[in-house]
């Protein structure tokens, strides 16, 4: 068990390490100098040579990327080169915006599959399977900004009900953080539930199939009875799976949903970087998202040693 | 007898000729419809359309559907359906180049890390999986902050993050093909790796490749369809239905049918390509399903 | 599903000992007949085998008996259990889930994938007892499933009901699913197969734990496979099934010396390999076994058989031979003339 | 240990007969295991130790063991699929324990493989033409239509089967073709292993008569690998019966089976049901007890 999870505390830092290669030498072979890029064309050569001599870009390749990496494990990554403001505390409160539409997303993605998906796996033959199931096809062929677009145009413009858009912070006015928060959270768990739907039932399927629920059924348990108490742990490993693969397509949906609903998270935060041809920025938003998709990669792996002995006791078998 | 030999027992019940061959499901025919529907309109788009679908015509603003034009006008009076028909070109030539730059890497990378030492084989997936790090989206924004926004970014963009998906069903699919007796077989009549990759491992993981095909497009429009919704796609004046959902938001309160069309036809592509990748799926050899 | 109303004369069955009563069993795959006519009854603590190849319908017939059948295939006919006041053919699940695991109890053919791997292997065992209340609380359940698998030979009990099936060999896997069958002292047990996946040696260790098993319960005893010496070590009759139907039944050593259906002769005499003819070479059936509902009509057996005749082409009735035995065979083996093919059981036995 | 006194009757050829088809020389192999402690390494699966035996030409050689006993292993090394860890191997008198996969070739020509499942020994993807040709496309062969029409006929198989797919085919059909591909380089081995452990009973018989016809007819060595010591004790001249990585005996297959000398064999022989013991009274409980002479 410790081994497996020191392999697995090794695979994260290596990949943590050669993404981090890749982003800043991909942003490194850019064309242009980035500080000529952030000045304009108009700006003069001293002027840019000085930004240069500030932000360090005179310096060997190898030297700028250890103080990047220095400043992103510190927490500290710097000034934009655009706006002179520290990036640190403006990266922090828009990740803590994008949590909260990310995490309130999962949850309600998955408070919808996994019933779901359970369902329609027992159900796999009966009219009522197959109807959530072709509802789950249809769901998962809506992409979330188009969600968000539809949810908008019909509880916020056709009845009013909630906002279109914007953003509080829940400390400011809870209820306005909330109703703001019903309409993205939404559009990105329902198209996210689709796709997971699917998946929960495939992976009930399987274990469906499997010699162990004839082997619980031969017992005496209802086939619910034995679905619910063998097969479900079972069915976990593949949905854990599917959960964390996901995780960074919520991330990604989210950078547009944020637009869609006019959200200041770290998605705004990149677009607009990209905008401004604010490279620092997104090459440090860029590897922020990338460690937590790696992060919870790692999350997933450790799970698997919790829910299925077989990879605890190493070797055996 | 296990549940399988009960299966193959009542598999064997089907006429031994057309083992092999399934009734069409229902969802294999609306995918493989819906496919050809777009296939069409793509075609159809090179030879007419109602209007040229970029004219500004500023007599005939938010037009309503008529028989003049059918799914009405936007903002600039440029006709709707027209734009939708040549949207669906560029939909179907970015999910092509993504699906292909996708398959041409992903393919061999899944046979190579899959029939290479199991060394290899790990080190290739690790690689892989630190791609999954890097969605579509994401690349394609990075991509753009480069070299700026245009369709080959794009494709190029999604067709990289789409490699992680290929190579880990085709190493799958491999691993299983080579612990076949048919593979040590030509082993031991002394054909090479490269022949039996080829002729062998190749043959038996091609309907995963095709089911994978068929899924990755669904996914190319999706994120092409994000893309240009963000403006980092297609530029103007090119349509695309990403960027006819983004036009529309404005005016959402006075002229919701711009975001309808454009997001039936996204959701309906999709939807066809995927239920033709299941609809395959299901159709082809179960042994070697797809096991996520 | 409904129960098809028994037919059979009410005097060949229903006695006070008949644990197990099957009356025309059959069952279907869209309009394919897989089993077909299946009729016996065993008695209690009655060791019975059922052989068959692949394709017979054996492990259907098993199945269909538990109610364990995939949704697509019908099972028509009756199945009467002593002691359960209703026919298992088309009872619903609540009332199958009260007889599994208590009255009948089933070990199947892949020890290594019968068992969940995410449970512990005693509370798997203690399960089968909570689920029937046979035990009163979870505390001694689990001790009672720590006594079955000392029954069960397993080394260390205590440590065995603490572990994962994956710290266990096939064979020791097998006498665990074995545990489980035999928890609540089924009045039968149906065997599917339990040993066909194991090692020789394993083999003899897990026949003995069955057969002492069900002794030790004076449980009846359905037991398939299609290895006939396995049959005969194990069991005191045996029923040859051949696509979908029993084509002869009757006390072991009576079918195996004196086999009448040309199929059991044919398969006694493929079966024997220290038995050649003057070229060395084997005694064969021609052909080979047609997939499951391919059968030929009439007699199934027909389109391999050498004394086959255009009578065959009907089908052949039962022809009782005692109250347990008989054949279904237009031109049976002529009962003297069986010593050619039978069992040369002397030499056999000398050499072992 | 019982094998000390096994291992010099085992010393290969004395040079004696001409030369061995198959000489196997303290053969090892090792196996290592995914490290489970950060402190050792995780200890090597010994899947064969000390592995020696010869087969002469023309000898029908059988291989009896138990699963896990390293038969599937030394099958792989004789047909030069995987190394040994130490030892040597020799077909036809030359090493074959250091070549890389080109010098291989005349292992390849000469030596041929049959194996146990007919479902995944064939290619379901190619025709059943194509599989019985591949070993003469390997190996650059003239008239390769010629060649598998003439290999179909001599496994009994109708010429018109070379242009249809493999699971058109019965267990027993498979098998044959499977042969017919092992047969097609003109081999002068045939290992084959499990070659009828998958198939129906009645079916059995046809395919152990048609490779004993093969064997004779062709003047082929046969090594043959089961777990069915009564389908070895039919097929095979001689007998080595394998337990845990070793040969604890080897003899004459009537030898062995009358008067088995290690326990192994014995509790083997013993726990192999029959119809001829059980008709006589014996009982599983009995098969479970050690044999006793």
């Amino acid at each position: 068990m410790i081994v497996r999870l020191m392999q697995r505390i090794a695979i994260l830092l290596a990949s943590l390490v050669v993404s981090s290669v890749m982003v800043f030498a991909f942003m490194a072979v850019l064309p242009g100098d980035p500080a000529r890029v952030a000045l304009g064309t108009s700006a003069s050569d001293t002027a840019v040579a000085q930004l240069r001599e500030e932000f360090g870009l005179d310096r060997p390749l190898v030297v700028q990327y250890f103080n990047w990496v220095q400043g992103l494990l510190t927490f500290d990554p710097g000034n934009s080169y655009i706006s002179q403001a520290p990036i640190g505390p403006q990266i922090a409160d828009r990740l803590l915006v994008t949590l909260w539409l990310v995490v309130t997303g999962m949850v309600l993605a998955c408070i919808l599959a996994i019933p779901m998906g359970t369902l329609m796996a027992v159900r796999h033959r009966r009219p009522s399977g197959l109807i959530l199931s072709a509802l789950s096809q249809v769901g998962v062929a809506v992409p979330a900004f188009l969600a968000g677009i539809l949810l908008i145009t019909v509880f916020a413009v056709g009845l009013g009900w909630l906002p279109a858009n914007g953003w509080t912070p829940p400390a400011e006015d809870p209820v306005l953080f909330l109703k703001q928060l019903v309409l993205p959270a939404l559009s990105l768990g329902m198209v996210q539930a689709a796709m997971l739907t699917r998946y929960v039932r495939s992976a009930v399927l399987d274990v469906l199939r499997e010699d162990y629920l004839r082997t619980a059924r031969a017992k005496g348990l209802r086939p619910t009875q034995a679905l619910l108490r063998h097969g479900l742990r079972n069915a976990a490993v593949p949905v854990v799976t599917v959960l964390g693969l996901h995780l960074a397509t919520l991330l990604v949906g989210a950078v547009v949903i944020e637009r869609v609903f006019v959200i200041p998270g770290l998605g705004s935060l990149l677009l607009d970087s990209v905008s401004n041809r604010d490279l620092i920025m997104v090459q440090d938003v860029v590897m922020i998202i990338a460690m937590a998709v790696l992060l919870v990669n790692f999350l997933v792996d450790v799970a698997y040693l919790v829910i299925d002995p077989r990879l605890r006791v190493g070797g055996a078998s | 007898m296990s549940a399988l030999d009960t299966e193959t027992a009542v598999k064997s019940a089907v006429p031994a000729g057309r083992r092999r061959r399934r009734p069409m499901t229902g969802g294999l025919l609306v995918g493989g419809l819906i496919v050809s529907v777009v296939l069409g309109m793509a075609l159809l788009s090179f030879v007419w359309t109602p209007h040229a679908p970029t004219l500004v015509n500023p007599s005939a603003r938010l037009e309503t559907p008529s028989l003049e034009y059918w799914f009405g006008t936007d903002k600039f009076g440029r006709d709707v359906f027209s734009q939708i028909l040549m949207g669906s070109r560029t939909t179907l030539f970015v999910g092509f180049v993504a699906v292909g730059v996708a398959a041409l890497v992903g393919v061999p990378l899944g046979i190579v890390a899959g029939m290479g030492s199991r060394w290899l084989g790990e080190l290739l997936m690790r690689g892989n999986d630190l791609l999954l790090a890097f969605p579509a989206l994401l690349l394609a924004i990075m991509f753009a902050a480069v070299y700026g926004a245009s369709t080959l970014v794009a494709m190029v963009a999604i067709g990289i993050a789409s490699i992680p998906n290929f190579a880990r069903l085709i190493r799958g699919g491999t691993l299983q093909v080579m612990k076949t007796e048919y593979v040590i077989a030509a082993r031991a009549a002394g054909r090479g790796p490269f022949a039996i990759g080829l002729r062998h491992v190749l043959p038996n993981v091609s309907s995963l490749v095709i089911v994978q095909a068929s899924v990755g497009f669904a996914i190319a429009v999706l994120a092409e369809a994000a893309l240009s919704f963000l403006g980092f796609g297609t530029p103007p004046p090119t349509p695309s239905w990403g960027r006819m959902l983004q036009e529309s938001q404005e005016m959402l309160s006075s002229a919701p049918r711009l975001a309808v069309f454009p997001g039936i036809a996204i959701a309906v592509a999709v939807l066809g390509f995927n239920l033709l990748g299941d609809g395959l799926r299901d159709r082809f050899d179960p042994k070697l399903e797809d096991r996520r | 599903m409904t129960p098809v109303p028994d037919t059979a004369p009410a005097s060949a069955q229903d006695s006070p000992d008949d644990v197990l009563a099957v009356r025309n069993l059959e069952v279907a795959v869209g309009g394919r007949k897989l089993v077909e006519d299946v009729d016996f009854t065993i008695r209690a603590g009655e060791r019975v085998g059922l052989i068959g190849e692949s394709g017979s319908g054996k492990s259907l017939t098993a199945l269909s008996i538990m109610g364990l059948l995939p949704e697509d295939l019908r099972t028509t006919g009756s199945v009467r259990l002593a002691g359960v006041d209703h026919d298992l053919v088309g009872a619903d699940e609540t009332r199958m889930s009260r007889v599994r695991g208590k009255e009948i109890a089933m070990v199947f053919q892949e020890p290594m994938t019968a068992l969940n791997p995410t449970m512990r292997v005693g509370r798997q065992i203690a399960e089968v007892l909570l689920i029937h209340r046979t035990r009163p609380d979870r505390a001694s359940a689990r001790a009672a499933a720590v006594e079955l698998l000392a029954q069960v030979g397993l080394p260390d009990p205590e440590a065995a009901a603490h572990a994962y099936p994956h710290q266990f060999s096939g064979g020791q896997r097998q006498r665990v699913v074995l545990a489980i069958a035999l928890a609540n002292d089924p009045a039968l047990l149906v065997c599917d197969e339990p040993t066909t996946a194991l090692d020789v040696t394993v083999q003899a260790r897990v026949l003995d734990l069955i057969v002492r098993g069900v002794e030790d319960r004076r449980s009846a005893m359905l037991f398939i496979t299609h290895d006939l010496a396995v049959v005969a070590t194990v069991c005191e009759r045996v029923m040859v099934m051949y696509g979908g139907r029993v084509v002869e039944s009757g006390p072991v050593r009576e079918v195996f010396t004196r086999p009448r259906h040309r199929y059991t002769q044919g398969l006694i005499g493929a079966s024997d390999l220290s038995v050649v003819d003057d070229r060395g070479r084997l005694i064969t059936i021609g052909g080979s076994v047609p997939p499951a509902g391919h059968f030929p009509a009439g007699c199934v057996f027909r389109n391999r058989c050498d004394s086959a005749s255009e009578s065959c082409a009907t089908r052949p009735d039962w022809r009782p031979t005692g109250p347990d035995s008989g054949y279904a065979c237009f031109h049976p083996v002529p009962e003297n003339g069986a010593h050619r093919t039978g069992v040369p059981m002397n030499q056999e036995a000398g050499r072992a | 240990m019982p094998d000390q006194s096994t291992s010099a009757k085992l010393a290969p050829g004395a040079g004696t007969d001409p030369v061995d088809a198959i000489s196997v020389r303290d053969v090892t192999r090792d196996y290592r295991r995914p490290r489970t402690s950060l402190r050792h390494p995780s200890p090597p699966v010994h899947a064969l130790r000390g592995v020696s035996f010869a087969v002469p030409q023309g000898q029908r050689f059988g291989i009896v063991g138990e699963s896990g006993c390293g038969k599937s292993t030394l099958l792989r090394i004789l047909a030069g699929l995987d190394r040994p860890t130490s030892g040597s191997v020799a077909i036809d008198g030359r090493d074959i324990t250091g070549l890389r996969e080109r010098q291989l070739r005349f292992v390849r020509e000469r030596l041929q493989l049959v194996f146990q499942d007919p479902m995944s020994s064939l290619d379901p993807r190619m025709r059943v033409g194509d599989i019985v040709g591949e070993p003469l496309v390997a190996q650059g062969h003239p008239n390769r239509r010629e060649r598998v029409a003439e290999l179909l006929e001599a496994v009994g198989l109708p010429t018109d089967v070379a242009d249809r797919y493999p699971h058109q085919f019965s267990g027993g059909q498979r098998q044959r073709i499977s042969i017919a591909r092992a047969l097609a380089p003109r081999p002068k081995i045939i290992v084959a292993d499990e070659p009828v452990s998958a198939l129906d009973v009645s079916v059995r018989a046809q395919v152990l008569n048609l490779i004993a016809d093969l064997v004779d007819e062709l003047s082929l060595t046969l090594v043959f690998v089961s777990h069915d010591l009564s389908v070895v004790r039919h097929v095979c001249d001689r007998v080595a019966v394998m337990h845990d990585g070793q040969i604890v005996e080897t003899g004459p297959t009537e030898q062995v089976y009358e008067e088995p000398q290690h326990p192994y064999t014995r509790r083997l022989i013993a726990a192999v049901p029959t119809l001829g013991k059980a008709l006589s009274g014996v009982s599983a409980a009995d098969l479970n007890r050690e044999y006793r002479p």
